[in-house]
């Protein structure tokens, strides 16, 4: 019983793969699934495509640490994500399309993040929200050794949102980039005209 | 020749129905998803979609094809034939419910003797495919919300039944149209009780909040369709949709007169305007007490059904049975 | 012995592996449930999926520079790990505190516990599955966060005492806007208790879930709202009053079932009392400085070990701190409350259904960064 | 038989009080603030990253390059140089840089500086493609400003 529950605790040790991604950084060869070029090109359909994703970008209820209160209030009433189609945090990574990833990431969570990424179906988009999940932040320092310095050593972001938190303002600025990135267009569409009844 | 002749209105009437049908479905998840989100955002004083289309119309056509396009996962370890045959079986039955509702005077797939009987025994298949998509996920979270919804479907399905049938021993007949043409007075001055346990039933038949332990966020991720990705989940999504447009038409059919209301002049399909109309004030009924509510437990859902509806239903349609036989 | 038993067993129970991601463990907490149908028979905690060496980053930097670390542990109490910090640098090196910047402080505390019990609140509420609850608080709370953004310049991780004062004097525009938002909550809170408070499932869903008792609440440490929902009337500002906590007429609400409900309550309540100290501390804020003139650059702490508590919104913070002389600590360790307020839950949530253990949880009002540090 | 009752009756009132406040949630403003149209007023004491104050009797920054916000920095985000120039007294700075993605917002470098040169700025709407764009070269920045 006491061996069957160590080893059930011992799940998730730094794992091979996640030390050989923060010393050398991801290779080519395991991403390869989500950005490869389709087998027939279409490229009114993948535009048509690529709009409704951008548009709909439905995040994973991940948080890690201080980031996530900001990601939360997002979502909230006074931000309100939803206005560009985002607030639907679905808690499966399976239904998600966006991983924010809001806090700190150390060497015990970086085989989580491997395989939450590696759940969600393509295309994925990855936001890193905050100074931690973009370099380390305050933990880049000598004394650090279970932070990793950044998560874009373990997956690829898309975008970065530096801050310590970022304000939630940031977040938005953040998703509207990165819809600007899949789509070529940037929203709000058009871009200085508040629609009637706001 | 002869026969050709005597089939020929009835295929086009087959396929009117069955377009019809996908036009209902279809349009209803859109309507409803929108309604949902939009009416969400404003329980919640936000706005909710706003930026794509005009106040957000285009949304919920957005999200449908974006979940069209993106990838379908399997997990390793689910059991592939059933996995992906859990969505269809939910979403394939829900058209045939639609057949047998009077929209209107005019517009209904055929009058069945017992439309009651019809709707119910098509709806809980709906069940099964919760359980099937349980199962084969092979993850836990599933199996539990697979569990929950078919405890709570059939716990849930007993009050229902009791309470339609008061209605049934009163208008002496199963089919749905009989009913609202026997309604000179709505059944809902005449049996409140039925009604008020019919609302809760069928908040629970739908699974939804309060009722939607069979994917309760915070207790099992995401239920029963955790594992499921792309286009599986948006069929599940739409089946739940249309599960409660379907209870939504047969309250409306029960309760508030079908298509009885002011009729309108120079119109003869009138009676659908009423209908639909009653069918949404419905959807926001459900709407509405879910983004109040939170959920309950299990046990206390089973507590309600066993120790508060089922002994109501019985006593009302005990009552029913005595004032209307005697 | 029995071989029917074990094989039994096997047959009938399952490990549940709730988290690192997982939407009720506010966080990236970890439990392992070890289930027999619905219901939980072994839970237990895995740590560590945040862990960020913040004790260890301490030890290599001066003191002073460990103050933007304690308001990273705990994201909604900074404000209070801050205060703590700066007090125990001010006690281990012997500054007195204008009693301008000691009024200052207790405000911003008091603000900042009512937004983290706000935040609570709407959190705990998204547990039991109420999705509207939340939006309110945190518009509610909004309110408190701008305000504070207006003297310490961040909405969230502030860095705002500073050792023998704050940094930044409030003037008559956060006055006006504070009193204006201690009258908005106290016209919002009847709203919630029609809301939430007296909703029937809300009360089923926590009534008689969980018991903390006092006997357990000793063993394991747990302090704070959780050990004055058991019955112990024991609040650090009343029971050793720091910082000016004296001059102010203040109840530390207490209950008895010492259940989810209880610790619902207690919490509740505390955010109106909160809101009286705050009205107090306006009307009585003296004049004066807000920062000590004689505080050297380099703070260098006399040989010894120092120790201090605050009242932490979740409970008994306490800071210790050895010094060997120079201006860099030997050993700094944090007591935080979490982690012994979570180290109850294989004792109380054992037998529970798995919503009870959602429901037990979230009335710990955890912060995971905080458990790890 | 009379708790039940009760409890019936009770628990169906407080269901329908909730309902009324959410009912009455529904027919007020919207708290929403539609972000890229319309901006909140974000306080002039936002703390965002730090930026050289261009002082306007000189046209420039106000740094002696001493260095102490290079030491005082909890984590190490900011690198400075400066070099002897003929005919100026003490140093000059020629290299400013701030790793923004480190920054922590603690203020120990705008508190310790002797002559008021730093200032946080109010950009608090950052976002970019790649972390080196948070890499500010703060004596640019300060050129570039009018």
């Amino acid at each position: 019983m006491a061996e069957q529950k160590k080893s059930l605790l011992r799940v998730h040790s730094y794992a091979k793969e996640c030390h050989e991604r923060s010393e050398q950084g991801y290779s080519d060869a395991a991403l390869a699934g989500g950005h490869q070029p389709g087998l027939i090109q279409l490229e009114l359909a993948d535009k048509i495509l690529n709009a409704c994703r951008a548009n709909s970008l439905w995040p994973m209820t991940f948080g890690i640490a201080c980031c996530a209160i900001e990601m939360m209030v997002c979502g909230m009433a006074r931000f309100d994500i939803s206005r560009f189609g985002s607030e639907v945090f679905r808690p499966s990574p399976r239904q998600s399309d966006l991983m924010i990833v809001a806090g700190t990431v150390n060497r015990k969570l970086a085989p989580v993040l491997l395989t939450l990424y590696e759940q969600m179906p393509a295309p994925r988009y990855v936001i890193a929200l905050g100074n931690c999940a973009v370099s380390g932040g305050p933990f880049d320092v000598e004394a650090n050794y279970d932070v990793v310095l950044g998560v874009d050593k373990l997956i690829p972001v898309d975008v970065y949102v530096p801050g310590c938190p970022p304000r939630p303002e940031a977040l938005i600025e953040g998703i509207l980039q990165l819809q600007e990135k899949i789509a070529g267009k940037r929203n709000p569409f058009p871009q200085n005209r508040m629609p009637k009844g706001a | 020749m002869q026969t050709l002749n005597s089939y020929a209105p009835e295929i086009i009437r087959i396929v009117m129905a069955v377009v019809g049908g996908a036009v209902v479905v279809f349009g209803n998840a859109l309507v409803m998803g929108y309604m949902e989100r939009k009416l969400a955002g404003h329980f919640q004083r936000r706005t909710g979609p706003m930026e794509v289309g005009f106040h957000g119309l285009l949304q919920l056509v957005i999200d449908g094809i974006k979940l069209m396009s993106k990838q379908l996962v399997i997990p390793a370890k689910a059991d592939k034939p059933l996995f992906m045959l859990a969505p269809i079986i939910s979403f394939a039955p829900v058209f045939l419910p639609l057949l047998v509702i009077p929209f209107s005077d005019r517009i209904q797939g055929f009058d069945l003797d017992v439309g009651l009987l019809f709707v119910l025994a098509i709806a809980s298949i709906n069940v099964l495919a919760v359980l099937v998509a349980g199962w084969a996920s092979n993850n836990k979270y599933s199996m539990f919300g697979a569990f929950r919804a078919v405890a709570q479907n059939v716990a849930y399905e007993i009050p229902m039944l009791l309470s339609l049938l008061a209605i049934v021993f009163m208008t002496n007949t199963f089919s749905l149209r009989g009913i609202v043409e026997a309604q000179t007075v709505w059944f809902i001055v005449l049996q409140p009780v039925a009604f008020i346990i019919y609302l809760i039933c069928m908040v629970a038949e739908t699974n939804r909040a309060p009722f939607d332990l069979a994917e309760a966020e915070s207790e099992l991720t995401a239920g029963f369709h955790t594992e499921y990705s792309g286009m599986s989940f948006s069929l599940f999504m739409m089946a739940e949709y249309t599960n409660m447009f379907i209870v939504s038409c047969i309250a409306t059919v029960f309760f508030l007169g079908g298509t009885s209301g002011i009729p309108l002049p120079y119109f003869e399909y009138t009676g659908i305007i009423w209908f639909l109309l009653k069918v949404y004030l419905f959807m926001f009924f459900l709407v509405w007490i879910r983004w109040t509510y939170p959920r309950t437990r299990f046990d206390q859902l089973m507590n309600l059904c066993w120790k508060y509806l089922l002994p109501i239903s019985l006593v009302n349609l005990l009552i029913t049975v005595v004032v209307v036989k005697l | 012995m029995n071989v029917d038993v074990i094989e039994d067993e096997r047959q009938h129970q399952f490990v549940l592996n709730m988290g690192p991601q997982h939407p009720s463990t506010h966080g990236v907490l970890r439990v392992l449930l070890k289930m027999e149908g619905e219901y939980v028979l072994d839970p237990q905690p895995v740590l560590g999926y945040v862990h960020r060496c913040h004790e260890k980053i301490g030890e290599y930097k001066p003191a002073r520079a460990f103050m933007p670390n304690t308001a990273r542990m705990d994201y909604l109490g900074a404000l209070i790990y801050n205060q703590g910090y700066a007090m125990l640098l001010e006690r281990a090196a012997g500054i007195e505190v204008p009693r301008r910047a000691e009024y200052i402080r207790v405000i911003t505390s008091e603000l900042n516990r009512i937004q983290s019990h706000l935040l609570w609140y709407g959190a705990y509420l998204l547990d039991l599955g109420a999705f509207t609850p939340i939006m309110y608080a945190f518009d509610d709370r909004e309110h408190i966060l701008d305000t504070l953004e207006d003297i310490c310049g961040s909405r969230l991780t502030y860095c705002y005492c500073r050792v023998g004062g704050v940094c930044k004097d409030i003037d008559d525009k956060f006055i006006e806007r504070t009193r204006a938002f201690i009258e908005r909550l106290r016209g919002r809170l009847p709203m919630y208790e029609k809301l939430v408070n007296g909703n029937i499932i809300v009360q089923k869903r926590m009534k008689s879930v969980g018991n903390y008792t006092p006997e357990l609440c000793a063993r394991y440490g747990v302090t704070g709202p959780l050990l004055r929902a058991a019955g112990v009337e024991y609040d650090l500002r009343k029971a050793e009053p720091y910082s000016v906590y004296s001059e102010f007429d203040f109840e530390v609400p207490t209950e008895q079932q010492g259940d989810a409900w209880a610790a619902f309550n207690v919490r509740y309540r505390e955010i109106e009392q909160s809101l009286r100290i705050v009205e107090q501390a306006l009307d009585k804020l003296p004049e004066g400085e807000v920062m000590e003139a004689k505080v050297p650059k380099k703070l260098r702490l006399p040989q010894g070990d120092y120790n201090c508590s605050v009242e932490a919104p979740r409970g008994e913070l306490s800071y210790y701190l050895v010094s060997d002389g120079s201006d860099i600590p030997y050993r700094i360790k944090v007591r935080t409350p979490s982690y012994s307020n979570l180290s109850v839950v294989p004792e109380v949530c054992k037998g529970m259904m798995i919503a009870d253990v959602v429901t037990s949880m979230g009335a710990l009002d955890l912060v995971i960064p905080e458990i790890d540090r | 038989m009379k708790a039940y009752f009760t409890e019936l009756f009770t628990g169906a009132w407080s269901l329908i009080v909730g309902l009324t406040v959410t009912l009455k949630a529904l027919f007020s403003p919207v708290v929403t603030v539609q972000y890229p149209r319309q901006k909140i007023d974000v306080t002039p004491n936002y703390r965002g990253h730090i930026d050289l104050i261009k002082d306007p009797e000189t046209g420039t920054h106000r740094c002696i390059t001493c260095g102490m916000c290079m030491r005082d920095c909890p984590s190490d985000c900011i690198y400075l140089e400066g070099e002897k120039q003929e005919g100026v007294k003490g140093k000059v700075l020629t290299l400013y840089t701030l790793d923004y993605t480190k920054c922590s917002h603690c203020g120990a470098c705008v508190e310790v500086c002797p002559t008021q040169a730093l200032d946080y700025c109010d950009d608090y709407e950052v976002a970019g493609f790649a972390r080196e764009d948070f890499h500010y070269d703060l004596l640019k920045r300060v050129e570039e400003r009018e």
